[in-house]
């Protein structure tokens, strides 16, 4: 297990994400490395839904104005735009659960070969909820996944058969992680792209589920 | 019919039992009813079961029903940001339903709506499902959710007339009105109620009916994670 | 059978319906002398659901005030008030089925004995559709029919059975009709008032269902 | 992502097909889609199936596409004031499957938003319920209803902005946004397209996500039964 390869750093994980995205798509971003997606959408339409019930999020507040009325699913206070618009969480979910969303960029702390995503728990230990991601996973069009190839032990988190409790099971559709690009497909993960200095044999080397 | 109550006492009286189902409006410290839940910790019901995505912080929010162990069972997706509510979770002492963040806003519209039960993929194939009906439709397998119907909703709006007809303000409108809908009893705290035909009718998020009795208060509205950027980022 | 007692005239139904309703209720009137009741709630509070998506329903307009985005669920062009919101069908038909309407007052062909209601079609002659009414007679709390206490044939509309296609089965809780005022009970119904001139002896001549 | 056309048929134009399921938004004759279905009936798609709670009156809203027999099959609640509906059906030549208004407009819902089935008590006992999945939650019998998701959505709303965000205006709301949640592809008229911006985002009753093309019109809105009151009897 290589600990010293690194490839693409968080920004340069989150860049690729948003290569991702088509012009015109409804977008979720979950907390962390896939809130910075947005930071690289560029001239694409894009327009990002909050699941705590907004549509067209914009970027943090100026310091001073804050508003305790409008913050993010990750709780963080934010702002909006022109194209804004408000709901409640059971139109929220409709959405999600109703095929609108196109696409949601999730972290995760284990993806299977078939494409099962464990992300919300870790039993004894870790217990904050799934909180939406549940639902995102099961209903938008497409679930990519940003997360680091491995964990702080160096052990990889693309597994033959996740060890977590499930978020869902056969949802991943795309894993992009600090050393390439992965799809799940047929018989186990398909190689689509290495980082910048990866190799194929390093991606190999750092992943337990089959790579096809 | 009067609506309107000079407290939130005044509003409770009457509704609060030990062993009731309540279920609260608000996303993590967001819209959420403070003065209802300051209210009945003064009251100090006792073994309640709690609907609500969240249970705020540790000392506010549902965050402080909890520390007077008013709570028996919360229903809930997410009990991060609150170590009180993850400690007695994991000790035991707390019973936990975890319950898809969107799963809980519908269960609690469909409580609210007539409907006791309705199919979601959301969960299939993880522990949320075990137990649960499965059932195939179009060759897709899905499970099947109960609607919630609470014996007392609380709820916080912007602005209320004297009907009760309620107006949310951006992210803060979230779960109030799926509460507001499944409450047998709702009650709603708001931070302004103006006279009737001051809101436009066309603009009301939850019409009074859903809304039996109505406070108006000066909210804290603390934030929770106060993230900026700076100007010249602009 | 003796078709020249009449009883109450249609104001004097809607009127007697008018004291059913209680103060500060949501109450959905139907189509023909329910509509009727609106002009006999005097003092009380009252708001009335139009079940496309109104609460806080107005008189009819002056003329040449029509708004054709404003009308009832009979079509009709009427006016807003004061209390007045509005919300799409599914929100109208979640308050419906949800319990949250405390009283429907509806016409109807046929009630049964048990409560069942039939109201919406004669089959091969007169097939308009159920409409609103299976909706409100499954949902609301309270379901008050008023109508002619027999068919213009002279024969009762109260029936042991009903004949025609159901509307709903055992929901229907009080009858106003020309001849006085019965309720659905344990084995059949109760007469709880007669008209001014009516006996219970023209009742019970005029009504099939078993009067306990 | 353009999504205003300039006609009708534009913005039609790609998604018709013969055989193939519209939702259509509307109550009566209020808030009905005329330019898209008057677009519909140029078009000269056969064979379709209509959910719409009405079916307009002869010669105007979906009554044009039953003259010209376009129609095989109507999901609808009401089929009075449409002579030539009622007699299509009596005769046989219009397949119509009633639907109870509220299930209707949740069915809608549901399709649209990923829920495949949900139980109501409406029409237990009734026709209605004939063939349909029974089953009890807490000592009440219900009904399975199936959710419908259409092909295309056809709806009438008052004012868009150009990213699709819709309100609409007093009862014309009605069946319009569950129709426009249950369609694959949306297609939107409006009488007043008006800067992004320009609307409140507190205020809109149907984020621009449900819709995927739009177009601007000058409305005939028509009538149907004229009522009013003297002056003097206010």
């Amino acid at each position: 297990m290589a600990n010293d390869i690194k490839g693409w750093d968080r920004n340069q994980m989150a860049a690729r994400a948003a290569e991702e995205l088509e012009d015109g798509w409804y977008v979720n971003l979950g907390i962390g490395i896939p809130t910075l997606v947005a930071n690289y959408v560029g001239d694409k339409d894009i327009t990002l839904q909050s699941e705590n019930g907004m549509l067209g999020m914009g970027p943090f507040p100026f310091e001073g104005e804050e508003d305790p009325d409008l913050i993010n699913a990750g709780k963080q206070t934010i702002t909006e735009l022109s194209r804004t618009s408000y709901f409640d969480s059971a139109t929220s979910f409709g959405m999600i659960r109703g095929g609108k969303i196109a696409a949601a960029i999730l972290g995760a702390m284990e993806v299977a070969e078939n494409g099962d995503l464990a992300n919300w728990m870790i039993p004894g230990k870790l217990v904050k909820g799934m909180g939406g991601a549940m639902d995102l996973v099961a209903g938008v069009r497409r679930v990519i996944v940003v997360m680091d190839h491995t964990n702080k032990a160096g052990e990889s988190k693309l597994l033959k058969t996740c060890t977590l409790p499930l978020t869902g099971t056969g949802v991943v559709d795309r894993i992009i992680t600090n050393l390439g690009v992965l799809d799940v497909a047929e018989g186990g993960l398909q190689l689509i792209e290495t980082a910048d200095g990866i190799t194929e044999a390093d991606i190999r080397a750092a992943t337990e589920a089959t790579i096809v | 019919m009067k609506k309107v109550y000079g407290t939130a006492e005044q509003a409770l009286d009457g509704l609060l039992r030990d062993g009731m189902l309540i279920a609260a409006g608000g996303f993590g410290l967001s819209g959420i009813p403070e003065f209802l839940i300051a209210a009945i910790r003064d009251a100090g019901t006792k073994d309640l079961t709690v609907a609500s995505n969240n249970a705020g912080v540790d000392d506010f929010g549902l965050g402080v029903l909890l520390q007077t162990r008013q709570v028996k069972k919360m229903i809930s997706s997410y009990v991060g940001e609150n170590a009180e509510f993850m400690r007695q979770y994991l000790s035991g002492e707390l019973e936990l339903e975890f319950t898809p963040q969107g799963t809980l806003a519908e269960r609690m519209r469909a409580g609210g709506s007539g409907i006791p039960g309705f199919y979601t993929k959301t969960g299939v194939g993880t522990q949320i499902a075990e137990g649960k009906e499965h059932k195939d439709f179009d060759g897709e397998t899905y499970i099947l959710e109960r609607g919630i119907v609470a014996d007392l909703a609380i709820v916080k709006a912007w602005k209320a007339d004297d009907t009760g007809n309620l107006i949310f303000r951006k992210t803060a409108r979230n779960f109030n009105p799926p509460a507001a809908m499944c409450g047998k009893i709702c009650v709603a705290e708001v931070e302004e109620i103006v006279p009737r035909g001051s809101l436009d009718p066309d603009g009301i998020h939850l019409p009074g009916i859903y809304v039996h009795r109505l406070i108006q208060g000066d909210h804290e509205k603390r934030i929770e994670q106060r993230t900026t950027r700076k100007r010249e980022e602009a």
